[in-house]
């Protein structure tokens, strides 16, 4: 955390306040998420964003909301709720429950929000790099000024279809920023384990995209380097590589136990200081910005409206067996039974 | 009615959507300033600017799914895979991308896009480049899989799958490129729907179901049947997904023969699905076994005289049909 | 004889045969330092060194092709897919060149590596994760394809597997990890050869033809149906490629009726080109149509209701039963 | 060409002879081939390597024979002379005769010569790639020195699976050398359209892997570097990457008969200034190595080999038939017919 921060506040307390609500939200709605998965009301792969909420938080503040695109891999609840999506419906749909977005039929990966430009939800790692292209490509061929924003992995980062749209991007100067959440890890394989060189932002360089390693846990820093970025990007319509250094404080997904098998406890501990929720109080008080009461109540408040998430979620009905046909196609039924 | 050849017939299929619709563009390998590799495109890069015809890099995932994501927001892509082997390398998004998205989103999202490009052997390209994929995408739910065996169903299909708002697997034989016919190119505005198969040619003793190439395949076997005192219908599926099995079927009841016929590799394509179909509807109207004609289970190899053991032809089907009869 | 799950079953086929022969290797994501996402390699890394069980970054395509080139020169990879669903991604590598290299170079050099992994539904992962793809495999000709249901025939049949010169698709259904089942481990060389079904129970009236974990689901129907007083017979074929016909049609020229059952989507599936060839080898035997249980042809929800609806279970297999009866 | 080749020359007139005399060999062999195709003897994807020789040569010529391993796309026929493959059966594969190393099953694409080290012959662009790795990672695991040179082209250096594989070679350190023949087009697209950063060679850059540009037309050039760069890779067990600029003077294929669509016939003529066999000649000429009257001698002596390669190979049979159902597995019959 900079030592400087008290002289170098730019964003107005209100919006302060609205990054800090923002990222409890998030950690308290994953801190729940876990909860519906222990206690079964949630299956399959769950990732949780719990240490990367100042990433999210900080970039999808700094776009047009309802112009811009977005698009992120499987860890990507965060995203919806700050775009817009009720959080209700978000948590429906990792219950599988007809009110999620996609009537229970994603899941905890597979989220969207098409009209607020939330484009999902993916989870082959990697394979959804393209299609962050093709929503630029489609703003340029039509002329709009949207910036798309296109979220994966430190593990995603390795994978060859990324390279070919990073090509893609800067042959085609889309307007599209490749966000790399640096987390450390992909799954139980530490980063230097999986990438010959861990500065992952170099990956722009053999396209001639410009490329930055930045910080991902102090939010304000993270407010003001994306919409610097963002606003370079619409403006001079061409690709951008960002590398965001944060954390996964949890496991790789909710079933993932044994978070020894690829960490120790110490680096946990260490790395509590960088947390995002951590720095955000700190540099409310140091800068008179919030009390800690203030805080703590906003937190209590916010605990309460994600159990009145989570109970809403649950009253949600499951979908009806007929539904599995929905679907599938546009125009088309397709043929019925085993 | 002009008579243009199949490749022509496609590009003006190419022409008409996208001259009807701005949204329409095409992306491929070598598609543009080098008119396509076997000339389907040929003169679009003049005629619509390097924004709506684009030549891309040899990365089938990354075009792929680039297109995929501007279909998602309603961009019309269609995509050219120089072969439909090379379509391997982009399974995944056509797989786990656009067929998934409509589904994946509960609706939310639809992917109107084609992927169109020869598949099936050419002349000599050896193993890796002679594959038939279309029984592997008719495989999976989401996709539509078209394979016209005539120009005028090459035309009237292709216009149908652009205007489709899901993603199609357009399927052109590269031995059909040539192949002369009939196209109403000037009748308003012809196209011709999916899941409707065509009765190549009637007959009233043995039905050959067939598509792509090996229709004509099949109508020189009925040729050669004829001489015998055979009459063999064929069937000419068009689309395998959909499937009109009610065509099929009408027409088994009335021969109660049936032989499949494909040139994909015989063992697991998608002839063992229709024929597994027909033993399954048609059993009380068959009075023998469902026969196959399929590729040999081999990687092609390169000699012609090895090649063409590969491929069926007319005998193989003619032996077939003699084998139930 | 031990008793061991599916899992540790082939976890002990693993050290067989890395005990037996240092060329044997395995790769593949986080089978080393995290154990494996479903443990089969749990302990190997430290048994073994890093230098042969080899964490691999997320780049299906890029360590699948490494094998092959590894294998070319006579090592033994062993290639985890977290899922076989990530497989699709490597398509290009296993089609391409480790089925073809045979073939293409005349007989000159092979590929004696193994791609194993979960293929098949687990619980609620959702479109992308829950594929079945050995169908699509075992349509590949260069290639065999192995579907055991049993943990002595995942112990014995991935020691064969990995003594093949050639490459093999080894499948693993999730649902299969944790059944367990007596396992040979002691038995000297215990391997259980490709190509030979196997009866996992023996009936009369009808013959239900499965693989993987549908063998379970078959022999739970047949339990329904004999208190019905129909007696099912379930071939459990255990290898799609080589397939064991002569088994399948022995049995069913003593039935007279068969089902086939798989998991994988029904339309398309191996089980077609199951059911076409019994359809053509036995007609004469059989007394009613071929039937078929297969998984619905949809992508897979994540929602757990819909999910069910989507694989096979025992009271879909004993209606097909009923339907053909 | 460098002006001052006259003080430099490293090789002896021996070993420059040895050169001229494989690069002739390989432009007439080629010129053969595209006869071949003409005349309906070969057929299917045909690919030479005119403009191309010097970069064969230099390689080649500074590897350990029968130790190390080469492994290339489809446009190979030079790499199996070069090692030792018996020209006569490398033109026999390429009219699809049993006496090809293939026995007629591969044809020009698919040529291997596995005792010699030449491990094909792949018409998937950039899916060699990994296969590469492979053989460097195999020789790795058993201690052994070898070197593997993986050849591809600028088109390929784009494909998704090729930085995969730079990854896991960086990774794991594989002794292994790409080297990124530039000639300038990938089929009809050129260089500029197909690649963001001309520069191919930066493609080591994001896995910390050496990497140069260097020219592909100067033999004498081209073999010092190849020898510099081998014995570093056999010596430091690490990767390399290079990009080598040479030119395609011939369509991309046999059938690629309208090269106005990607150039000008001013850019061919200009570019034969770079001819690899015109600038050896006139090093050879400026420093005394060789008379022009012995060179043309040379040249006839060549071609008529390659005339005698041609009609041997033309005597060798086509496959029976029955052949079509050999070698598809090592152990195991398939199922015959249609
Ligand atoms: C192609 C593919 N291979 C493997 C997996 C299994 N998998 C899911 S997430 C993951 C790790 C990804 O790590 P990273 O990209 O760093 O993202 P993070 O989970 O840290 O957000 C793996 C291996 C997958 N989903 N897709
Ligand atoms: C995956 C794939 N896509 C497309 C092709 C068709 N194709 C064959 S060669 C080629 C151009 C390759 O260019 P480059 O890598 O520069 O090699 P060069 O031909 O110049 O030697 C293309 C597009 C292919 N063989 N494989
Ligand atoms: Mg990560
Ligand atoms: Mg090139």
């Amino acid at each position: 955390m900079p030592k400087s921060v008290k002289q170098s506040l730019t964003q107005s307390p209100t919006e302060i306040e609205k990054y800090f609500r923002e990222m409890v939200l998030i950690r308290k709605f994953e801190e729940k998420c876990n909860v519906a998965y222990r206690t079964g009301k949630a299956g399959g792969y769950l990732h949780v964003y719990i240490g990367q909420e100042a990433t999210g938080v900080g970039w999808i503040n700094s776009l047009k909301l309802g112009w811009d695109y977005v698009i992120a891999a499987y860890r990507i609840h965060a995203f919806p709720i700050l775009m817009g999506t009720e959080p209700v419906a978000c948590m429906a749909e990792i219950m599988g429950r007809v009110d999620g977005p996609s009537r229970g039929k994603g899941g905890s990966m597979h989220i969207y929000d098409i009209p607020r430009g939330f484009f999902g939800g993916w989870g082959i790692v990697g394979g959804h790099t393209p299609l962050g292209a093709g929503l630029a490509f489609a703003a340029k061929y039509r002329k709009e000024d949207r910036v798309t924003l296109c979220f994966l992995g430190d593990g995603a980062a390795n994978a060859g279809v990324f390279f070919e749209t990073l090509n893609m991007a800067a042959l085609w100067d889309l307007p599209v920023i490749f966000i790399i959440e640096n987390n450390e890890f992909a799954m139980g394989t530490r980063l230097e384990y999986h990438a010959a060189d861990t500065e992952l932002h170099k990956r722009g360089f053999p396209f001639g995209i410009k490329h930055e390693r930045l910080d991902g846990m102090n939010v304000l820093q993270v407010k003001e380097d994306a919409q610097r970025i963002i606003d370079w990007v619409r403006e001079n319509q061409k690709p951008y590589v960002v590398e965001v250094m944060n954390y996964r404080f949890v496991g790789h997904g909710a079933a993932d136990n044994d978070q020894t098998l690829y960490r120790t406890a110490e680096e946990v501990e260490q790395n509590k200081e960088r947390d995002p929720l951590h720095i955000l109080r700190k540099i409310m008080m140091e800068n008179n910005i919030m009390t800690e009461e203030k805080m703590e109540a906003i937190e209590s408040e916010i605990e309460e409206q994600v159990e009145e998430i989570y109970s809403q979620a649950l009253e949600s009905p499951h979908p009806e067996k007929s539904e599995v046909y929905d679907h599938i196609y546009t125009d088309m039924p397709v043929e019925k039974g085993h | 009615m002009p008579t243009l050849t199949y490749r022509d017939a496609l590009r003006q299929a190419l022409i008409d959507e996208m001259d009807r619709d701005p949204e329409v563009f095409l992306i491929g390998e070598d598609i543009g300033r080098y008119q396509g590799t076997f000339r389907v495109t040929q003169g679009l890069f003049d005629k619509y600017g390097k924004d709506r015809v684009i030549d891309a890099p040899i990365t089938e995932p990354g075009f792929t799914g680039m297109a995929v994501g501007a279909a998602m927001v309603g961009l019309r892509p269609v995509v050219e895979m120089m072969t439909m082997s090379f379509s391997i390398l982009a399974l995944d998004q056509v797989i786990n991308s656009a067929a998934k998205v409509h589904s994946m989103t509960g609706g939310q999202a639809s992917v109107p896009m084609v992927i169109r490009g020869p598949g099936g052997h050419a002349n000599q390209l050896s193993a890796q480049h002679s594959h038939s994929l279309e029984g592997w995408y008719a495989h999976v739910p989401g996709l539509k899989v078209v394979v016209p065996a005539t120009p005028a169903d090459a035309y009237g299909m292709l216009k149908t799958a652009i205007r489709d708002d899901n993603p199609v697997i357009f399927t052109e034989n590269p031995g059909l490129y040539a192949l002369k016919g009939e196209v109403p190119t000037e009748s308003g505005d012809f196209t011709v729907p999916f899941g409707k198969a065509r009765i190549a040619r009637e007959g009233t003793d043995v039905t050959l179901v067939a598509y792509s190439r090996m229709v004509s395949v099949c109508e020189a076997a009925a040729d050669l049947l004829e001489k015998d005192g055979i009459s063999a219908e064929v069937v000419d599926v068009r689309s395998l997904l959909p499937l009109d099995t009610e065509t099929i079927y009408a027409s088994i009841q009335k021969t109660n023969r049936a032989v499949v016929v494909y040139e994909d590799w015989r063992s697991g394509g998608f002839g063992a699905e229709i024929a597994a179909r027909i033993g399954e509807e048609c059993f009380d109207s068959l009075d023998a076994p469902v026969g196959r004609v399929g590729g040999l289970n081999v990687p092609t190899p390169y000699s012609r005289v090895l090649e063409l053991e590969c491929i069926p032809n007319e005998h193989d089907v003619v032996a077939a049909v003699r084998k139930i009869g």
